[in-house]
């Protein structure tokens, strides 16, 4: 399990843009909010931490505030990241210089919503095909 | 007269139909005894004459960039290539055409399929034709030498350089395998390099090559190229079973037949079974064989030829 | 007239079949490359499973056809030498499945290219897609 | 003769059992760079879960893979249920472990097979898949499909094990259990094997770390990562079983690994039947999800499987998200490959075992 304590004084220490918020959840998964100007500096320190073990996946979503994004992370226990950005040309940092395995997540969620992550070396559709010309998948409303 | 009966040993027997005929009969006892030791069923006996027949009944495209002339001409002339090698090579106790020195044109005869094939990947624009056809003619290269060398052997010894001649040495039962059983296993190595059979079937290896430098050639083309493997690889068993093995050892009428045609079976069952064994080899473990063990080791036995 | 009785005598025991999945999930795909193995053996009707374009007689098609891979599959049998015959194999190539309504899925494979036959199931089992080849073998 | 040239594979190539393709660029026969193309098996299953209620979710997620479907319906399954709250009975928490662990073996099997097809050894992918066949059959008597078994339903499973299919299904595992050495002198004993394998596609530690390699492939890179006993769900924390790893991280050991892994997956089988305890075999599952989300993360086969689902209250997931193990193995790939022989290509692609259809969903 996750010592909230020790990842509270954690975050305070490198979120100067906004006072990160931290629950745990039903399936045991500690949540995070952060804000995006923090997302970087929350992620090396959390590199730096002894437990660090990889990314798991970057999930987008879109709701009735705009979209969220999760970065599920494994710290020997599951830490989930949340980022929010408006639906308007959202745009991130790219986690790609931190960590080359965020790469295919980011060109993912750049396929299925569309989001920009700003320093990402190669923003190419993964999983949709070169000449796609519709909207986000994810972001239409029926899909067809 | 007597021209009447070279004729007919030239087409028939112990020629160009028994040597199709039998190629597919040893195509077909080949993908049996895999199977039967994959644990597997394995086609019928009619198989590879059905794949041939079927084959010539395709459509055959050639992709835009490929030389027709010469496609079309590769598959021809090493087939012939391969039939004239089995005019020279004893079947039982007939051989149609024998002459001091065959032994060495048997040789060269059961090459030009290889460097036809070769050049049947570099007239394709295909990739895989290409990059196989270069690794046929590396692999060239590493079996050769020690298959020349495990044929000479015996030629050395008994002082002989036609095929027949050598039967004729063993005479007796004493067969050059009792004599020279490493000579044998290079020469073997050799042929299974030769006809680029598991552990050595790197040109054409599927999971890497697709079908190598054959990728791109359909219906009758590729029936020949069969047709041509096949061959080769008959011919290619007679040869070694007539300088290693005693042929049909001198021994008349059919039980000669019978005797050599058990031999035969029993070396291609011998290569199923190399086939079955092992795993494919890389270019470089493969040449690496031929040239630091294959080619001392043949030298070591041409030297005690010599003595002996 | 001979020879095309010969001809068609061959054919019946010399398919050989190349496999290309146009989008599936793998299911139909393993007991497609199943029918290799001890169990199934189809070498013993004279079926291999070939690697090129060129040598194959059947396509064998799994998996819906999704946008990506469309070309790929038309290049494909436009590749493979006459005559030919295709095989449906599995619902996703039969109709599009259980994922026909995607944003990314065009559908079944006779969307694209002429069926001969369809093998439905999800995925259909070894011995559906034996008798399908067989039975295609018989109307030739 | 030595130009460079570029060798496209895929995707349509038999080396690849799904379509993807894989770049080469040759310098001999040396690859000096590589480059992937995904997206051909991409159906869409995440966005077509918003339109599909949680019921017939369980079937599409099953629709992920086919050679993984169980895992997949049981991750979905322990979301889903997370967000219910609902605790799922005793006996059917084992009976998922029995089918996640049959599913394992069945899947290392074929990736033997297909290893051993991809360095010309024919035989030994003859003998691994007539060997899977057990599993298969198994799998087909339990649940009445070899490869989609929808086993799982919300709240538990559908099928039981009886007393006399247990003992049967012992039986099978017996003669399972017995074959395996053919497959282990393979590993030890056999040069061709080993001259194929050994020293070739390395992942070391470092590319595991940056890349969040997971399952085999980082366990035979000596990464002691297993999320059936980091994170134990369904039955696991009651069961009793080993991490098997390795330390080269080359082909010959993911082969140990996985190998090995068979091994403790028998046994695990044989630990379930022995210890099934009685009681229903599921709970009834509301129809309507109550608002919230999920994260829950399983070992598939391949690694780690994550699925995210987020609840709005209604009978439709508003976002199912899925990560499946081979997406890091595809990243790892075009790093794997420069510097190798042509002919080292084959055992390294078939060895990091991608699974095509999980990662493109």
């Amino acid at each position: 399990m996750i010592d909230l304590e020790a990842l509270r004084e954690l975050l305070l220490g490198c979120c100067p843009a906004a006072i990160p918020s931290i629950q745990v959840g039903v399936d045991g998964e500690t949540y995070v909010d952060i804000s995006q100007d923090d997302l970087l500096g929350v992620v090396y320190a959390l590199m730096q931490t002894t437990n660090w073990h990889h990314l798991s996946a970057i999930t987008g979503s879109a709701d009735e505030e705009g979209l969220q994004v999760l970065y599920h992370v494994w710290l020997g226990a599951g830490l989930s990241l949340r980022v929010r950005c408006g639906q308007e040309a959202p745009r991130l940092p790219s986690l790609v210089p931190l960590i080359p395995g965020a790469d295919w997540y980011e060109r993912e969620a750049h396929d299925l919503l569309g989001i920009e992550f700003s320093g990402h070396p190669n923003l190419k559709p993964l999983l949709l095909p070169d000449k796609w010309d519709g909207p986000p998948p994810l972001l239409a409303k029926d899909g067809a | 007269m007597a021209f009447i009966v070279r004729l007919a040993q030239m087409l028939i027997f112990p020629g160009a139909l028994y040597l199709i005929l039998g190629s597919l009969f040893i195509m077909w006892l080949d993908r049996l005894l895999v199977a039967r030791w994959q644990a597997r069923v394995g086609p019928p006996w009619y198989q590879p004459l059905a794949d041939l027949i079927k084959l010539l009944s395709k459509e055959d495209i050639s992709p835009t960039g490929t030389d027709e002339r010469i496609a079309a001409l590769l598959p021809l002339l090493s087939l012939a290539a391969a039939l004239t090698a089995g005019l020279y090579v004893p079947v039982g106790n007939t051989v149609v055409h024998s002459f001091e020195g065959d032994l060495i044109v048997v040789a060269f005869l059961l090459s030009v399929p290889t460097l036809a094939y070769f050049l049947a990947g570099w007239v394709t624009p295909s990739v895989y034709g290409v990059m196989g056809g270069n690794r046929s003619l590396l692999q060239y290269f590493s079996y050769e030498v020690p298959l020349l060398m495990g044929l000479v052997v015996p030629a050395v010894y008994s002082r002989s350089w036609s095929i027949m001649g050598l039967v004729d040495a063993q005479h007796g039962y004493r067969w050059h395998l009792f004599v020279f059983p490493l000579g044998f296993v290079i020469a073997t190595i050799g042929l299974i390099g030769k006809l680029k059979r598991v552990p050595f079937d790197i040109p054409h290896a599927k999971s890497e090559m697709v079908a190598g430098p054959l990728t791109e050639y359909s219906g009758r083309k590729l029936a020949l190229w069969k047709l041509t493997v096949a061959v080769q690889t008959l011919v290619g068993i007679n040869q070694l079973v007539a300088v290693y093995l005693g042929g049909a050892d001198r021994l008349w009428g059919h039980w000669g037949l019978i005797i050599y045609a058990l031999k035969v079976i029993l070396f291609m069952g011998g290569l199923a079974l190399i086939q079955v064994l092992y795993a494919r080899m890389r270019i470089d473990q493969m040449a690496r064989i031929g040239w630091r063990a294959l080619v001392p080791l043949g030298i070591v036995q041409l030297l005690v030829a010599i003595w002996l | 007239m001979m020879l095309e009785r010969l001809f068609r005598w061959a054919r019946r025991r010399s398919p050989w079949v190349l496999h290309f999945n146009s989008g599936g999930c793998n299911g139909c795909d393993i007991e497609v490359l199943d029918l290799l193995t001890p169990r199934y053996d189809i070498e013993r009707l004279g079926i291999l499973k070939e690697a090129s374009p060129r040598y194959a007689d059947v396509l064998l098609c799994t998996g819906p056809v999704t946008r990506q891979s469309r070309d790929r599959v038309l290049r494909i049998y436009e590749q493979m030498p006459e005559p030919k015959w295709v095989v449906a194999v599995g619902a996703c190539a039969c109709s599009g499945g259980i994922v026909a309504d995607s944003y990314n899925v065009l559908g079944g494979v006779d969307k694209i290219l002429p069926v001969s036959l369809y093998v439905p199931g999800c995925p259909c089992r070894p011995e559906a897609i034996i008798d399908a080849v067989t039975r295609l073998l018989g109307e030739i | 003769m030595m130009g460079r040239m570029t060798i496209p594979i895929g995707p349509q190539h038999p080396l690849l059992k799904e379509p993807y393709s894989v770049s080469l660029e040759m310098s001999g026969e040396q690859v000096v760079a590589a480059s992937l193309r995904v997206g051909y098996v991409h159906r869409g299953i995440e966005q077509l879960a918003q339109r599909r209620s949680y019921v017939q979710n369980l079937y599409l997620v099953e629709r992920v893979c086919g050679i993984c479907s169980h895992v997949h319906t049981t991750t979905y399954c322990q979301a889903v249920e997370r967000l219910a709250d609902l605790q799922i009975p005793e006996r059917a928490a084992y009976i998922r472990v029995l089918l996640c662990e049959l599913e394992r073996i069945h899947s290392h099997l074929l990736w033997l097979g297909v290893l051993a097809e991809a360095i010309g050894f024919t035989t030994i992918f003859m003998y691994a898949w007539r060997d899977r066949e057990i599993i298969l059959d198994i799998m087909d008597a339990l649940t009445g499909g070899r490869v989609s078994h929808a086993a799982n339903v919300i709240g538990g499973v559908r099928v039981d094990v009886t007393p006399p299919q247990a003992e049967w299904l012992g039986g099978r595992l017996d003669e399972l259990a017995g074959q395996m050495y053919l497959f282990e002198s393979l590993l030890h004993d056999d040069r061709s094997f080993q001259g194929r394998t050994q020293g070739v596609g390395v992942i070391d530690a470092e590319m595991v770390h940056s890349f969040g390699v997971v399952g085999p492939l980082a366990r035979a890179s000596g990464c002691r990562m297993d999320l059936r006993r980091d994170a134990p769900y369904a039955a696991y924390s009651r069961l009793d079983f080993q991490v098997v790893t390795a330390s080269a991280g080359d082909v010959w050991s993911l082969a140990e690994v996985r190998l090995g892994e068979i091994r403790q997956s028998i046994s695990l089988c044989r630990q379930v039947l022995d210890g099934l305890p009685e009681g229903d075999l599921a709970v009834k599952a509301p129809r309507r999800i109550p608002a919230g989300e999920a994260v829950v993360r399983c070992e598939a086969p391949r690694g780690e499987l994550l699925y995210y689902i987020r609840s709005d209250g209604s009978e439709r997931p508003a976002r199912l998200k899925i990560r499946t193990p081979t997406l890091p193995a595809l990243m790892v790939l075009p790093r794997l490959l420069p510097g190798l022989e042509a002919a080292d290509v084959a055992p390294v692609i078939a060895g990091t075992d991608l699974c095509i259809a999980c990662s493109d969903r």
